[in-house]
């Protein structure tokens, strides 16, 4: 059986081709994977639509690809005042960015790992999320129509793993982590520590080895 | 208005009132932030946070932060005994699945028919940003806004439309501001409470929208601010 | 704040009344509300909608309601072979069916849970599933319109519940009970073993306890 | 049919040489039920089963079975090491969601464009069923039909069109029957290998639409079948 451990961030991230479309999991400072972003950054893939709740955070997070000017695209809900990177760029037009409701935003990741194709609900009906989206009624309530988003990778951070690619997450570090690995076509993930096979209880196990292709084991930069 | 009106601190104080026991809250950003500090001790409130936090507590203490769990302002809090984790789409199918008993959110303009603008000022520098607000507005059980009762340079927020970019259509019921407690009724926008010392003509006055009265506004019974929490 | 534990099998089903719609979980023997099927059998609500994977087995699980004849209409995936009382009333036209693929059947409940009117997804397109359903294309698939499954009351089974509500489950009886619980007006669990609140690890709770409105403490009566 | 063809259980022989070392399937009702026994001990491979188990293990042995971890059939199974619960939806997003490497379901007819028809004979008594076929034939990356090659009857299973009722449109990509193994492709069906004894002209006369030979037909190169599993 193929082995989903890399033995260095580098090597996990090495095949990423400029262009590609990547979730970026993360949300308040916990649960980035700080240490593909870098390592990404490092191997120089650029042309990126990134997918991600926001657009880095300082020097940190997203903002190391966005100063490095890594990244053409964004589909984010929140890119925040702190993503200053970004804003200077989306500013002078370098950059774009499609804002989707955060609620929507896992949803149609979700939909894209769940075999659904698009989705009807009332978040963002008469506003201007709404512009270019069908319209229908149900129940009394408009709602519209919501496509499924995938993509190339999910660069994601779980706590633990084991070999098989089963995953434990800490507290609010779960967040965007196990939706993205379910949606891509390729999901990386870091985590603080590499366990036997059969040490995680499978009551607890947040994400199915299923959805894990490559594993790699880092040192926790949380914030930079 | 030269008279005082309720501080940030009092909004969010007679905010809390409206939480009946063992209710499931989302808070957002601004005011909601501060209300839950006037929770009366002996309720359980079920607060939810939309990154994937149920029974969150209060902010952690100096030194005691973890930083795997913080709130939707990036702020380390605590979990509370019964408290859970999951995921975001779990977190949000939540919101927009009609569980959450309460919500409160912050507010640019709230329209006469209940609709919500908060997430953009026009013309404002920068890409702006959603969050949850849109998830969570629609899909609320009770979206209470509190907010101050105008902008800075007196402009009505409650307003017959928002002329802001919309959250949500159609989607708040009580609206809490320096000057009063406002219902959004099928028949309209219903006044319900005045702050203290402020009369039902000076909230019609600041307001762009018609308040109906019914009978006599009481005053909104404020509790003391308790010195430390 | 009000107590979610009742005393009580027929305490926690007094009110259902006749015409419910239920949602009844369990799959292969495992996970069923056995008890509260019972208990609603005492009752004596009748004309009822129940949804469930299957229609009875033997003489236990949803068997106990056919025999009593208090189900006027099922929505199902799987009836089973084994569900001799539905089959004859359904032979007998004295009981209504509406077949869904399995995974059809849950994503329909998650969607009622979850805020989501309607989908999409390639599961049934061109069979007798897709007859009166809305047909369309997505990247060369064809796709049917797939409507969300709400319901008045959820019946579960979990293994633990702290008095908040919160569940845990049992291996292979998780199946159909966390959804169900998402998506009933009303859920009522019967669980093996009620503990304190904080007992239950955050990380591993399965049904956040507001979907919980009703626990009841009882021995199990698997299969009958 | 005079000739000798495959049993059931050399069927499931065939077609688990059909698993890469290290696949996530799904076996349904049937053959396929047959087919974890003849996995090369070497390999790893994950079963999945649609209640709700990933990286379940063989059938409990007697007294040790555990009613609360069954399979999709109800029969009390065992879990590997790494195995983990989730519930129904989350294991049907596996199956819809194009993550099974492979699943292998048994076949009442297969048509000459992969069209699945699986549930339900044309008249058949009772309510009849679909359970998770349809989101399994319509979700997984590679379908392998394992079934006999024609009815008990005599009529082919492997036909032009599709007349019972459908599982799934154009999901199949291989057929393992006692006869052969077609594989389907856009061209058509190709005759891959046939079984020991048998002749390509032997499957053809036996099946309802034409299959494409490229070549000399291998016969399967089937193991002995182990004296105990």
């Amino acid at each position: 059986m193929k082995d989903k451990i890399y033995p260095t961030l580098d090597a996990a991230v090495a095949d990423v081709p400029s262009g590609a479309s990547i979730f970026f999991g993360g949300f308040g400072g916990a649960g980035f994977p700080n240490n593909l972003i870098r390592a990404l950054e490092r191997q120089g893939a650029a042309g990126l639509t990134a997918i991600s709740n926001n657009c880095g955070s300082g020097e940190g997070e997203l903002s190391v690809l966005f100063k490095a000017r890594r990244i053409r695209r964004v589909i984010a809900s929140f890119p925040g005042p702190q993503s200053t990177y970004f804003q200077a760029q989306f500013a002078a037009g370098q950059v774009e960015l499609e804002l989707v409701p955060q609620g929507i935003l896992c949803e149609r990741m979700r939909a894209a790992g769940a075999g659904i194709f698009a989705f009807f609900s009332a978040v963002g009906a008469g506003t201007e999320i709404a512009n270019g989206k069908e319209e229908r009624t149900f129940e009394g309530r408009r709602a519209i129509l919501e496509q499924a988003l995938g993509a190339d990778f999910a660069f994601i951070k779980a706590w633990k793993a084991d070999a098989l690619g089963n995953l434990v997450y800490r507290k609010a570090a779960r967040n965007f982590n196990p939706i993205m690995a379910t949606a891509a076509k390729t999901t990386i993930v870091e985590v603080d520590e590499i366990v036997p096979v059969g040490a995680l209880d499978p009551e607890v196990i947040i994400t199915p080895s299923i959805y894990v292709h490559r594993i790699v084991q880092a040192k926790g930069l949380r914030n930079v | 208005m030269s008279k005082p009106t309720l501080t940030r601190e009092q909004i969010a104080q007679r905010a809390a009132l409206e939480l009946p026991d063992g209710a499931y809250v989302n808070l957002g950003w601004g005011i909601p932030n501060l209300v839950a500090a006037y929770v009366p001790k002996k309720f359980t409130i079920h607060f939810h946070s939309e990154n994937g936090i149920l029974g969150m507590g209060p902010r952690s203490k100096p030194g005691e932060e973890d930083y795997d769990l913080v709130d939707a302002m990036k702020v380390p809090v605590t979990a509370l005994p019964g408290a859970s984790y999951f995921h975001q789409a779990d977190a949000h199918a939540m919101t927009r699945g009609g569980h959450l008993d309460v919500a409160m959110l912050g507010g640019l303009q709230v329209s006469e028919k209940g609709d919500l603008a908060n997430w953009k000022v026009p013309g404002q520098k920068g890409s702006g940003g959603i969050g949850g607000a849109m998830d969570i507005a629609s899909g609320s059980r009770r979206l209470i806004v509190c907010m101050e009762h105008a902008t800075k340079d007196g402009s009505p927020k409650v307003v017959r439309e928002c002329t802001y970019p919309l959250t949500a259509l159609e989607c708040v019921h009580t609206i809490v501001t320096d000057m009063a407690v406002i219902d959004v009724t099928r028949e309209g926008l219903v006044l319900r409470e005045v702050a203290p010392g402020i009369t039902p003509e000076e909230v019609q006055a600041a307001t762009g929208a018609t308040l109906m009265v019914r009978g006599r506004v009481p005053e909104m019974n404020l509790p003391p601010i308790p010195a430390e929490k």
